[in-house]
């Protein structure tokens, strides 16, 4: 099977034309635009969290490609419910994973559906593209109005 | 038809091909980008740090006599492919992005004042932009922009416009690195002498220079810098056969001796002591520091590689792959071609209709085919353009036709994919 | 003793021997100027160039990602033999010359006022003088000298007395290329914080930052930048076994952060408008255009090659030929050493009574010993000595006892020629 | 024979050893410093020309290897006595020479015995050496008061 076919599966492709939550939330508690500086890609990440610390709501909006579309838009409806200390270590999970220092196939992980995107470590010029709204939703949480993928 | 895949080691080994595949060939269509590298050039290379390696300008014994007689035998070689006056109009450099920087910082800082003008194109390279930005900042100078047409040709009367009294520098590339566009730059240096009589006798005395950037013409056309009467010329050894780390920076003999050094260091004076030192004249004085010594001797291989292909037999091979391929792309109904100009050089910018160009970077490596997917150092190109981003096929000497319908078919199977 | 000249293949061929004659073989005695390739260095290239060149950073098929990964990968290499806190802090230079200028300009212009004073020594390189004399013409900032003794030792106790509230720089070299003097940079860089008490927490907050420039130390001894608490440690591949066209700045991060781009241009931008442009983090915000990619490449096998010597092994090795050396040549009455600092790296500048350093360098070369004569880029040190010029004998890994029986002899044969 | 006997004869040896007309002029009608940036060596020439246009004396100081110093010496002795416009002539044969374009073995030349220099030609970067005292002299004939071998 080709490399490609792994990374460019169904579901990938589905939610590349069909993004979930692709819209503004116009009171948004907290919003961050994300920026991979080496492709010029950005999307805006919105984000409620309410007094309990819970995600009640996140949006995306923006350009790029089908893996940074298709992430986004798995992440935002993978994260809504979850308490933002949550969201944080699927972060770092998440990182961990494209990057390659983290195999879901022999190790335990909270990502569920998203280990899908595990096949982007192949491709070291996209693992930003599937990292791109991560870092976006980190820089909401971390109350910045803009973020890059250099970190 | 030029015929050469064989000079070119990387275009004759398969990749891939683990568990009993035999791998693909690789269709290489970022020539934009970087060239691939002939035998010659890589072997010249490898037999000087075998067997002839050592310090040039300094040394007395011979190991040293002869690196520096190779190393002055290309600025020589340099010279020719431009018809430069003279090899001191040659100076090298570890790039065109510092060789504009050079001519940004150093001529830039010594002759632009407050509310001088800097022409810019539209569809410039970040190379022939930021430079610009960091020296007006440094003096006051103000940048004006050229603008295009939608099929991505400079707009020659607004430019006409543009040059007035206090238009001090022109830069704009010779071709565009992001639609191919073949700029009228002889033309655009005669409109700006004519605008704004600059004498070269006399460079302190107000007048617009003219800096081409010439990163993707000099080894895809014949570049005469005294026909153009061009006053710099930057061009990258690595976009030309020859090895990275090496760039040619070109300006005519007087300006360069109006100015005052750039980097200091090594082998650019003439005298140092504390309390004053004293500058070597040019092109040495630009030239600090122990040089790209192998770089050198590897582009005095390329440029011998490209007098024995002939510019005039590249330009026409390329010239021939590139409606070919116009041709090809145009049959696909979901692509948009960026960049139509009537003048272009053999790059084909284009997008996809619900296809990313990351994506379909990614999908044609599968098949093998290098091509280019981003902004392509170009951000304000694609901002006129609408676009964040484009695919890029470029072409070079050693690309044939079977490159193209490579290119072709996997665009289809990406379609197809993306439905 | 190390014996590794087999792994060098210009220490393994024959010079001259036309007519039958056999031909020479080369005693190498000119690495402060540039230091022979071993083979492992060269095949890294050349295999490269024919395997797998492609551009980094930009790319997004398979070509180009494993070219940026070796690229970056030696990076990490570097932040390794320097045992940096992170390759963030690691920028590639064309050089020395370059790491220096970088450093002069960015952080210089940034942070330097009229009336700041910069410190170097005596016995500097033109590249760690001629930088910052450009810059004081720039900010009106002045150069201090620190003084040396007779035996090219600096005299620590004046260097106390000019570290005052108004030094902003401090910039040195590791170990003089002129004289083979070994400065006690760590004790330098101490008195420099216990003087000045910088904060790099707060690079804004006025302090004095030390530069070390590392050209002549990096491969000859272990260099650890967090213990000597270096700010900047500038160096070059071509002295290391790398090739040229590529050097190495280190800088800590949050310095780093807080200086201006100095060449502007492709993958040092974050985003670039015509109205504004914002740029990358370090270490890519110092790196505009595209990079010396094989010679990074290249770099990343010379410090495989040195770790497989190991730096404690080279410095022993140099250090027992250097006292070798140093007893060889105190035999010839009509030479005088200059240079007989307590604290010394494998150089041997010297002089002869009544023959010029050139026609030392012309007749050694008859039989095939390189040395370098002139000034060595450090008129101030000649002066300092009150000598035009020394012929200089400097050891790598690869010389033996043999080479500096071969220059005695042939300095011997010399002095009966011109008696 | 190696090629060093060929560029070290005894009279070239001699010359750096005894250098003639090695002092000052103090009245001289032009001096100029020629000077070698690539080494640093320097020789200061002196020249007393009459009405008549004729190198009444010809002096040097200054410091250089044996060929930069006996190329000096023999050039002060060869030059006195002959006119400016022949010194700009021997200049230009001395030039051919040294750097290879004019071989006295095979061409007729005017330089006597200074084409004991010839030899040099084989070491390029010893051509500045025995041209240096020549620069000196043209930049003296042209009133300028210093020169490099630069040009
Ligand atoms: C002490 C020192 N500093 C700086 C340099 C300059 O290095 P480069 O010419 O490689 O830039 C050298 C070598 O020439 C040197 O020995
Ligand atoms: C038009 C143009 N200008 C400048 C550059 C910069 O060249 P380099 O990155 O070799 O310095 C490029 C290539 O990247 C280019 O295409």
């Amino acid at each position: 099977m080709s490399r490609s076919h792994e990374l460019y599966q169904q579901v990938i492709l589905d939610h590349n034309k069909n993004p979930r939550n692709y819209r503004v939330i116009p009171d948004a508690t907290y919003s961050c635009e994300g920026h991979n500086p080496l492709c010029g890609d950005h999307i805006t990440l919105f984000l409620n969290v309410g007094a309990d610390g819970i995600i009640s709501d996140v949006s995306f909006q923006g350009n790029g490609c089908a893996i940074s579309k298709a992430s986004a838009s798995m992440m935002t409806t993978f994260l809504k419910g979850k308490s933002s200390d949550e969201a944080k270590s699927l972060f770092k999970e998440f990182h961990d994973m494209v990057i390659g220092d983290l195999d879901p196939d022999v190790q335990e992980t909270h990502l569920g559906k998203l280990t899908l995107f595990k096949g982007v470590r192949e491709y070291s010029s996209r693992i930003k593209c599937a990292s791109l709204a991560w870092h976006a939703l980190m820089g909401a949480l971390e109350k910045q109005v803009s973020a890059t993928t250099e970190a | 038809m030029l015929n050469i895949k064989a000079d070119f080691p990387v275009l004759n080994r398969l990749f891939g091909g683990d568990a009993g595949e035999p791998g693909m060939a690789l269709h290489y269509l970022d020539s934009a980008a970087t060239t691939q590298k002939p035998l010659s050039v890589i072997e010249t290379m490898d037999r000087f740090y075998r067997e002839s390696y050592g310090t040039v300008r300094r040394g007395v014994y011979r190991l040293s006599e002869k690196a520096t007689a190779e190393y002055e035998n290309t600025r020589k070689k340099v010279a020719k492919l431009l018809n430069a006056a003279s090899e001191k109009e040659i100076v090298y450099t570890s790039g065109t992005t510092q060789s504009i920087n050079l001519v940004a910082y150093s001529y830039g800082r010594k002759f632009l004042k407050p509310g001088d003008e800097i022409l810019l194109s539209t569809i410039e390279h970040h190379a022939n932009i930021v430079p610009w930005q960091l020296i007006t900042e440094m003096t006051g100078a103000v940048i004006k922009v050229i603008p295009v047409d939608d099929t991505g040709t400079l707009i020659l009367s607004e430019y006409a416009k543009l040059l007035t009294e206090r238009t001090r520098i022109v830069a704009v590339n010779h071709v565009s690195n992001a639609l191919g566009t073949i700029n009228p730059v002889k033309e655009m240096i005669r409109m700006a002498r004519q605008a704004n009589h600059f004498n070269p006798q006399d460079p302190t005395r107000r007048g617009a220079v003219v800096l081409i950037d010439g990163a993707q013409s000099v080894s895809h056309m014949k570049v005469d810098v005294r026909d153009l009467d061009a006053d710099f010329y930057a061009f990258s050894g690595h976009k030309m056969f020859g090895p990275t780390g090496i760039g040619i920076l070109y300006g005519k003999s007087a300006i360069l001796e109006s100015m005052p050094p750039y980097q200091g260091g090594g082998d650019m004076i003439e005298r140092v002591t504390f309390a004053r030192t004293t500058y070597q004249k040019p092109p040495h004085r630009f030239e600090a520091g122990t040089p790209a010594i192998v770089e050198v001797v590897g582009l005095g291989a390329a440029l011998d590689y490209l007098a024995h292909l002939g510019l005039d037999r590249i330009a026409a091979h390329e010239n021939a792959l590139l409606q070919y391929g116009t041709r090809l792309l145009s049959e696909i109904p979901e692509l948009r071609l960026i960049g139509t100009a009537p003048h272009k050089a053999s790059i084909l910018s284009f997008t996809l209709e619900g296809v990313h160009p990351h994506d379909i970077g990614t999908l044609l490596d599968e098949e093998g085919i290098a091509i280019r997917a981003g902004h392509h150092c170009a951000q304000p190109t694609m901002d006129r353009f609408g676009v964040p981003a484009t695919a890029r096929a470029s072409l070079g000497p050693y690309n044939d036709t079977a490159d193209l319908d490579a290119l072709a078919a996997g665009l289809r199977k990406i379609i197809e994919v993306f439905r």
